[in-house]
């Protein structure tokens, strides 16, 4: 067994809350080993954030702190060590890299700067070779055009860049640690699979030993050596990463790894989970919804006059379907356009283009729409808690759409009300509370019985889990199925995560760069995807099953490129060919995507 | 002249253009840059020839001749003329000049259609050689060569004006004991002496600094520290018994009388006071006495409008005596028995709100409830020019301090029917015709040898004014200057009647 | 860039001219008349008329605003109509001793703002943290006449260290700027204090810890800046606030600025003057928010002009 | 929630200050009536001495005698009742206005809001003080026109407030969420937006107070205040301010008064910031 480098053991920490202090890191212990991978899992709070900042010594003053245990790196406790001392511990041999690469890096600095400070912190040299250093770091993290980075903002990099400058940041000085605290949630999956593979190789030629704290099983599976899971602030579950995945011992690792969607458990099926896989018997019904060519663009002002200069080309020209009792996926990487399209049918932004809902046609023209067109479209958005008004209970928000249109009133309303908390699983005596009395899920719930209440034909559902953790997550699901088998409601489920629209999707439509460019029956866009957008999408999909472990994600490179452009621009339309039964796929537009 | 002193004020020097300066502070400065035909006996009312060596009255009264002295230069060099004199009045008749002092050169021929911009000059002045003037005048002006004393008759040389047009005021060129030499803006005047004055051995300073924008109190603070040597503004009140009972300072002060009555004006037109009773009554129920106390004593109780020291003063007369009673009973013959409600204006600088709630509160204990507008003085001076605005105006802070020693520069404009029209000052509205002819023929007595009976003549006309009450004469203020010890200069001169604060001219530093 | 400071530079023409119509139209309404004071006490209707229609006093009030503004146009104020000086001279004359008083007040305002928040800050929740609080309370609390007269009383009355009131010196600079400063640095010191704790708890300042930064560095390189930002906006607003304390603050030292030239014209209803002043006011509103404007991108590499 | 968010003030130490400070002078300006030593207007014989100096503290005159012979104790207490009447009316009819104007601005865009915003920016650039003045001198000051001159001026900060918050409001999540269901405009005004504008409206309320009592005494100071012989604590001041030196308590006395005021308006407004806005917890 290779040299042991950390040393954790019965580290508690606790935070100061208005009732007194709270146990947030309960007697958690482990080792790290040269070279080796410990992934620390959990749901969200379960404490691994505070694990991390509680070795770093970096607990926010003065709310939390280390309540006893050791930190033993190479013997030393690093608990007991005065400030200065751990200073030079940090970024030396224990590095960080944050979750957030969007703010973790400080704005009005150079990357340069931030880089040659990382590296003259631990180790003065002059200016010159600060530079060549930080360039061959970058260089390192095989970031495009590393020169021309030095010199660049933070603000001028992409999300996927700005990671790599961190990680370039943290082996700047060759730590023996790293701690990378959920380094790709906020990423997106392509960007996701090039990180991961970068921290890879780069463990590989340094031998770094990772300390990789993720809540998403698929890159536990693809990183890990050996993994904790940790709930409400103890590990539960440690052991190697096959042992866990393959025989998890704990009845929560147990429920966990069962609620994790796999991208693939479907295969071979035709319909949605919620059905048994039962592909919908369409039959000769119409569409519910019908959209043509519906275009989004957002102006940019600027000049003496504030002209408008450029614009953001948004959504363009896309065109769908939705069946009765049919849910349509839309999937696509962060800013292609997918929640504009959402809320353009919604009419909560201007638009272009013909829609058709239930036979009435919209007026793209009227934000305000007709009433009774708009009770047939609800919404499910991605934050529960930010779209309640916090002030209301949340019996006030879910009566209030049957309020607004009418439908019921006095004890009818009572009732209904009480029926549609029935009806999503949340207790009646919950109504007279307020959102931030409730869990993530169960607000959610309250989300999915307000859209409910006018009795609508069809849902969009924005990213509507995800925000939750995985096994509320499948809760809420599985609710959205059953909903769909008993009244046959459709949806349009905007999401990007490939497994769960897998699991929940008669038909699915990839957009890239605000256009549709495969659209078709969710089994063969997923079995048989045609466009090379779709194929890079799927392949960065982690899988949570540590033996499908990519070993290569040479696949997965580039940038997506902005969707602004001047007024002159003329987008190159996606010409959609059918290849299948219902299956399109886009041939000649839009050949960068690969 | 030797040595330097430094005088300051609390607000800008305006202009030095003798035509146009009518503040406090521009007052004796413009008497020290500039002369006129006719002075003062420094530290007296006593005329004087100035630039002119003698003068000759006709017989009617209505020829004035002056001989000019000879030899005077102006700070530019060129010798004073008498073209000069004609030049001087002509272009302050001038509607374009617009001069506050025009129309004091009313009686001079010609000034109708002067001041109306239809002739270039005033008729009635002729150059008759280089060195001799002739005035003649429309009907006889008793107070005319007083009005030859005053800055607006002072002498200034018309290519200077030209030269500098609007900005004359800025640089300002006379014949007088001191020139100006620097001037900052918002900061500092320095006046250097003039070593061609025409007088010998005048001025007695070297050089004068006067610094704008000090608070008085400042300035006194300063002046204890001996960085001040005159305190322009006087002593602030809040200094006054600080100051009257230091041993140390007690000296430097000097006290003198002016010309100076502080008054209510009680609006003839407005009700209550359209009834003399009422007016009367409020005569009765100021309780002059405290509110001297109140000012720490710097002034006497007044009972009629002249100041003590103007000729025409009468002694004899008793005024309204403090009687609170009998003002009640006044107020209720008149049909005010439940009491009136008024409003007093005041300027809104200390003391003047002060003295307006202490009026106040006498007029309450007869009945009279009186709310006080404390405004700008601009808006005080525009209300009383207005016939139905301001019921009373205490005078303080915009009083009438005389322009020149003579009775009747107290009735014209404030008491006369003259000044009751839009705009006036005559902020009572009092007019009565008879006394207004009374006036007249007054001021027609220009021969010397009437001069006694003139001034009986305008004794009658002021006690009979009282008699109808148009105002409250509250007190006559007292002048009282510190000089810092190094200055040296007879009392009469730091408290020289014309010259506020000082005779600039007259003092010298140890 | 350039598209920008000339659109702003128009919007802010714009404001300065319905600022010059506002208060033309406010002191048109005065009731005190203009021409009246110019006459003086002797003067006879007649002049008074006269005077009335040379300086145009006359004319409806459109036409006296419009020529008013055409020669303001070219640059000229008009003349005080007390004074008889050129309006823009007076102006002149006084703005550096303002500019002088200005630039000390904010010397000060910044000074024992920014570091008495910064401290707070840094030592939050700690004695010295709400000592600092409750001066920069009392600070914003305390109106700068009882603070000037205070100080004056104090430090050059009683303790005699600085001359009472005048201009010139250094020395004289030292009261009135901190009378002036004293409540600008109460608003800076809160805000500073908040807006560094904001940045204290930035994703970006624990990177720079966990980079193994010394305290001092992580505080001035990475903190300050960040910090900084939303008081800069601030600076520019402050102009207003300052051009309102001149008038009290100059009257209460005896400082040769506007601030006291205002006040006596409005003592006088000089039109002109208060026209001039309340202009050159504006001015200063408008250019300082501007400013404020240009310098935030000089720090923040994110915001464009645009 | 009135009763929650006093128990939540009285917690912190610095706000019960300011409370008391409050209902100290609040009580003394509402009682004083009955327990003002004099009448705050009688210009008292034994007020002055032979010469017409004021008096100092003394045991007759608990704070001294102003310049009029006047008790001041007595003024300081009916010049709480003109500087608190001044503070709440004007600070409460800026508010109003400038909520009004902020939440139409920030809500209905287009070319209302276009034009309401522009009026605000040009009200910024005038100096506020001048305006006052200005506006004092044309109306002609009274306690009434001096609160309605310090509301034209202080409404604007609370507009340009209300307004970024109504903007950003109108961002928010939850108000999209409304449009979504139906929701008409008024409904989401009124209904959604305003509940959550009202703490900031109550915070400007406090705050504003003491700017407001500020303002009005730097008015009064500069004799454009209330009129006399109303007290009011600026013109107190400025009736006595040259007498620093010969009668400093005339002077201190009130001005400490003033400060004490708008420190305590100050304190419970900052903290009411705190407990009204939730983003705001844990900051101190
Ligand atoms: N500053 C704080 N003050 C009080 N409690 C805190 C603070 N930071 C975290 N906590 C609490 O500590 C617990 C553990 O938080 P931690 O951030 O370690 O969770 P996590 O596992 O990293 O979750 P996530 O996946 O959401 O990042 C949570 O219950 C959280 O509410
Ligand atoms: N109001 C707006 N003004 C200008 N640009 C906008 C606006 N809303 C969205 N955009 C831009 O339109 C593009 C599409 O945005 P959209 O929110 O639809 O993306 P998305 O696919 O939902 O991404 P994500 O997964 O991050 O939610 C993005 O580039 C975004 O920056
Ligand atoms: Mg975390
Ligand atoms: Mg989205």
């Amino acid at each position: 067994m290779p040299e042991k480098i950390l040393e954790v053991r019965d580290l508690v920490t606790q935070v100061a809350t208005s009732t007194g202090p709270k146990t947030v890191v309960d007697g958690l212990s482990f080792d790290l080993h040269r070279g080796e991978t410990l992934c620390i899992a959990g749901e969200s709070g379960s404490g691994k954030s505070m694990t991390s900042l509680s070795i770093m010594g970096l607990l926010p003053q003065p709310m939390a702190k280390v309540a006893g245990g050791k930190v033993l790196l190479r013997g030393d406790d690093l608990l007991k060590l005065p400030e200065r001392a751990m200073r030079d511990i940090r970024g030396n041999k224990i590095a960080m890299i944050f979750q957030e690469p969007m703010t973790s890096l400080n704005p009005v600095l150079t990357i340069g700067r931030q880089l040659g400070e990382a590296i003259s912190t631990h180790d003065p040299m002059p200016g010159s070779k600060v530079r060549s250093r930080a360039l061959a770091v970058l260089k390192q993290v095989r970031i495009s055009e590393p020169e021309k980075r030095l010199k660049q903002y933070p603000h001028e990099l992409s999300g996927g860049m700005r990671q790599r400058v961190m990680i370039a940041m943290a082996l700047a000085c060759n730590p023996d640690v790293l701690i990378a605290d959920e380094p790709t949630t906020a990423l997106d999956v392509t960007i996701q699979a090039q990180i991961l593979g970068l921290m890879r190789d780069l463990q590989r030629d340094t031998g770094t030993a990772i300390i990789l704290i993720t809540h998403d099983m698929g890159v536990v599976a693809e990183m890990a050596d050996r993994v904790i899971v940790m709930n409400q602030g103890k590990a539960v579950e440690s052991g190697s990463v096959t042992d866990v995945f393959e025989a998890p011992a704990d009845p929560y690792t147990r429920g966990l790894l069962a609620a994790v969607p796999r991208l693939g458990a479907m295969t071979g099926i035709d319909g949605p989970a919620s059905t048994n896989g039962n592909a919908l018997v369409r039959g000769m019904a119409r569409p519910l919804v019908t959209v043509r060519d519906l275009t989004v663009r957002f102006d940019i002002r600027g000049g003496l006059l504030q002209r408008v200069q450029k614009r953001v080309h948004a959504v363009e020209n896309v065109s769908f379907d939705i069946f009765p009792g049919e849910t349509l996926s839309i999937v696509g990487e962060s800013g292609c356009g997918k929640s504009t399209t959402g809320r353009a049918l919604m009419n909560l932004l201007p638009w272009q283009g013909e829609v058709v809902i239930d036979g009435k046609e919209i007026d793209a023209q009227s934000r305000l729409q007709t009433k009774s067109v708009r009770r047939n479209v609800q919404m499910i958005f991605q934050d529960p808690y930010a779209s309640l008004d916090p002030r209301m209970t949340v019996g006030e928000l879910v009566a209030e759409p049957l309020v607004i249109h009418g439908l019921a009133h006095g004890s009818e309303l009572q009732d209904r009300v009480e029926y549609l908390f029935n009806r999503v699983g949340l207790p009646v005596d919950a109504a007279k509370r307020h959102p931030h009395e409730f869990s993530g899920g169960q607000r959610q719930r309250v989300c999915i019985a307000r859209a409910l209440s006018l009795s609508p034909k069809v849902i969009i559902a924005d990213e509507s889990v995800s925000a939750l953790d995985v096994s509320v997550q499948a809760q809420v699901l599985e609710l959205l199925g059953e909903l769909q088998a008993e009244s046959g409601i459709s949806y349009l489920f905007i999401s990007h995560d490939m497994a769960v629209v897998e699991q929940i999707s008669h038909r699915v439509a990839v957009m890239y760069m605000g256009q549709v460019v495969e659209i078709g029956p969710r089994r063969a866009v997923f079995e048989n995807p045609q466009h090379p957008y779709t194929k890079k999408l799927m392949s960065a999909v982690p899988i949570p099953d540590p033996r499908k472990r990519r070993e290569h994600f040479s696949l997965i490179t580039g940038e997506i490129p902005s969707p602004v452009h001047g007024l002159d621009y003329q987008p190159d339309y996606a010409d959609l060919t059918q290849i299948g039964a219902q299956h399109f796929v886009a041939r000649s537009a839009i050949k960068s995507a690969a | 002249g030797e040595g330097s002193i430094t005088v300051t004020y609390k607000d800008d020097v305006s202009t030095l253009d003798p035509a146009i300066g009518y503040d406090w502070q521009n007052w004796s400065m413009i008497k020290s840059l500039f002369d006129g035909l006719m002075d003062y006996k420094p530290g007296t009312t006593e005329l004087v020839p100035d630039l002119a060596t003698d003068y000759t009255v006709s017989d009617d009264g209505m020829t004035y001749t002056f001989m000019l002295r000879k030899g005077v230069k102006f700070h530019n060099g060129r010798e004073f003329k008498a073209s000069d004199v004609k030049y001087t009045l002509d272009r302050v008749v001038n509607p374009k000049t617009q001069s506050p002092g025009a129309g004091f050169f009313d009686t001079i021929k010609g000034f109708d259609t002067a001041s109306a911009g239809e002739a270039d000059g005033l008729d009635g002045i002729e150059v008759v050689d280089d060195y001799t003037v002739k005035f003649t005048l429309k009907q006889p002006d008793a107070a005319f060569l007083h009005k030859m004393a005053l800055n607006f008759a002072h002498i200034v040389p018309k290519e200077a004006v030209d030269e500098w047009g609007q900005d004359f005021g800025k640089h300002p060129v006379g014949t007088g004991a001191f020139m100006l030499d620097e001037w900052t803006l918002g900061q500092r005047l320095v006046f250097k002496a003039n070593p061609q004055y025409h007088i010998a051995g005048i001025p007695k300073l070297d050089s004068i600094v006067v610094e704008v924008g000090q608070e008085p109190v400042v300035a006194l603070l300063r002046l204890q520290r001996g960085e001040v040597d005159i305190a322009g503004d006087g002593i602030p009140p809040a200094k006054f018994l600080e100051v009257m009972n230091d041993p140390e300072y007690k000296d430097l002060v000097v006290s003198g009388e002016q010309l100076h009555t502080g008054y209510v004006t009680l609006n003839t037109k407005i009700p209550p006071f359209d009834n003399v009773k009422v007016r009367q009554a409020v005569n009765m129920a100021v309780n002059k006495d405290r509110i001297v106390r109140v000012i720490n004593g710097r002034a006497v109780p007044a009972n009629q409008p002249l100041p003590p020291l103007m000729p025409g003063y009468n002694t004899d007369y008793k005024g309204y005596a403090f009687d609170p009673n009998k003002a009640k009973e006044l107020l209720a013959e008149a049909g005010y028995e439940d009491g009136v409600a008024t409003t007093l204006f005041v300027a809104n600088t200390d003391p003047q709100p002060r003295i307006a709630q202490a009026i106040q509160q006498d007029l309450a204990s007869i009945g009279m409830k009186v709310e006080i507008k404390s405004l700008a003085q601009a808006n005080v001076i525009a209300a009383g020019g207005e016939a139905d605005q301001a019921p009373m105006i205490w005078s303080g802070g915009m009083a009438w301090i005389a322009d020149f020693p003579d009775p009747s520069n107290f009735y014209g404009p404030i008491l006369g029917c003259g000044g009751a029209v839009p705009g006036g000052w005559n902020w009572s509205w009092y007019c009565n015709e008879e006394l207004d002819a009374e006036a007249s023929k007054a001021d027609a007595m220009a021969d010397p040898s009437q001069a006694e009976a003139r001034i009986d003549l305008w004794r009658d006309i002021f006690t009979k004014v009282m008699d109808d009450a148009p105002w409250v004469p509250v007190f006559n203020e007292q002048r009282y200057t510190i000089r810092s010890p190094r200055l040296v200069a007879e009392d009469a001169i730091l408290v020289d009647p014309v010259h506020i604060p000082v005779h600039y001219d007259y003092i010298a530093v140890k | 860039m350039i598209a920008y400071i000339l659109r702003r530079v128009l919007q802010a023409a714009l404001i300065l001219l319905g600022v010059s119509v506002v208060t033309y139209a406010l002191l048109y309404m005065l009731p005190a008349d203009p021409a009246r004071q110019i006459a003086g006490r002797s003067a006879t209707a007649e002049t008074v008329a006269n005077i009335r229609e040379q300086l145009g006093l006359n004319l409806p009030f459109y036409e006296q605003y419009l020529r008013y503004l055409g020669n303001l146009l070219q640059g000229d104020f008009g003349r005080s109509y007390l004074q008889k000086t050129e309006v823009g001279e007076l102006i002149a004359a006084r703005l550096p001793a303002t500019l002088l008083l200005m630039a000390g007040a904010i010397f000060c305002e910044l000074l024992l703002g920014l570091t008495a928040g910064a401290i707070g800050a840094i030592k939050r929740n700690t004695s010295v943290d709400r000592t600092l609080m409750v001066v920069s309370f009392v600070g914003v609390s305390a109106p700068q006449f009882v603070v000037g007269i205070l100080m004056l009383y104090l430090f050059a009355v009683v303790l005699g260290w600085f001359p009472i009131g005048g201009y010139g010196t250094f020395s004289h600079l030292v009261l009135p700027s901190v009378s002036m400063g004293f409540l600008g640095a109460g608003w800076y010191s809160r805000m500073m204090r908040s807006s560094m704790l904001d940045v204290l708890r930035q994703d970006y300042v624990r990177t720079a810890r966990a980079k193994g930064l010394g305290r001092a560095r992580v505080f001035f390189v990475h903190a300050f800046p960040n910090a900084l930002l939303p008081i800069i906006a601030m600076i520019g607003i402050d102009i207003g606030m300052f051009m309102s304390g001149i008038v009290v603050v100059e009257s209460v030292f005896g400082w040769p600025g506007i601030g006291q030239l205002a006040w006596q014209a409005i003592q006088r209803v000089d039109i002109p003057i208060i026209m001039g002043v309340t202009l050159v006011s504006a001015c200063a509103i408008v250019l300082g928010n501007l400013l404020a404007d240009l310098v935030v991108p000089l720090i923040d590499p994110r915001i464009k002009l645009r | 929630m009135g009763m929650l968010v006093l128990a939540e003030l009285v917690k912190r130490k610095l706000a019960l200050l300011g409370l008391i400070i409050i209902v100290i002078i609040a009580g003394s300006a509402l009682l004083a009536p009955w327990i003002a030593p004099y009448d705050p207007q009688n210009q008292m014989f034994d007020g002055l001495t032979i010469e017409g100096a004021p008096m100092p503290p003394s045991m007759q005159f608990l704070l001294g005698t102003d310049l009029l012979g006047r008790d001041l104790l007595s003024r300081l207490m009916y010049g709480a009742q003109t500087s608190l009447i001044i503070g709440v009316v004007a600070n409460g009819t800026a508010v109003m206005i400038g909520a009004l104007v902020g939440v139409i601005a920030g809500f209905f865009q287009g070319w209302i809001g276009t034009i309401l915003m522009r009026v605000t920016d040009l009200m910024m650039a005038f100096p506020a003080l001048l305006l006052a003045i200005v506006l004092a001198a044309l109306f002609k000051p009274s306690l009434w026109i001096v609160a309605m001159v310090i509301a034209m001026v202080n409404w604007v900060q609370v507009a340009r407030v209300i307004y970024t918050e109504t903007r950003s409001l109108s961002e928010r999540e939850f108000i999209e969420a409304e449009w979504a269901i139906g929701a008409s405009r008024f409904r989401i005004l009124f209904k959604h937006m305003l509940p959550h504008l009202l703490s900031t409206m109550v915070v400007w309320a406090t705050l504003g107070i003491a700017t407001t009592v500020l303002l009005e005494a730097t008015l009064s100071y500069l004799g454009v205040g209330v009129q006399p012989p109303t007290p009011s604590w600026g013109n107190i001041i400025f009736e006595n301010q040259t007498y620093f030196t010969s009668a400093p308590w005339l002077v201190f006395i009130p001005g400490v008064a003033i400060i004490l005021l708008a420190l305590a308006f100050n304190l419970v407004g900052d903290a009411l910031r705190d407990i009204l806005d939730p983003t705001q917890k844990g900051r101190h």
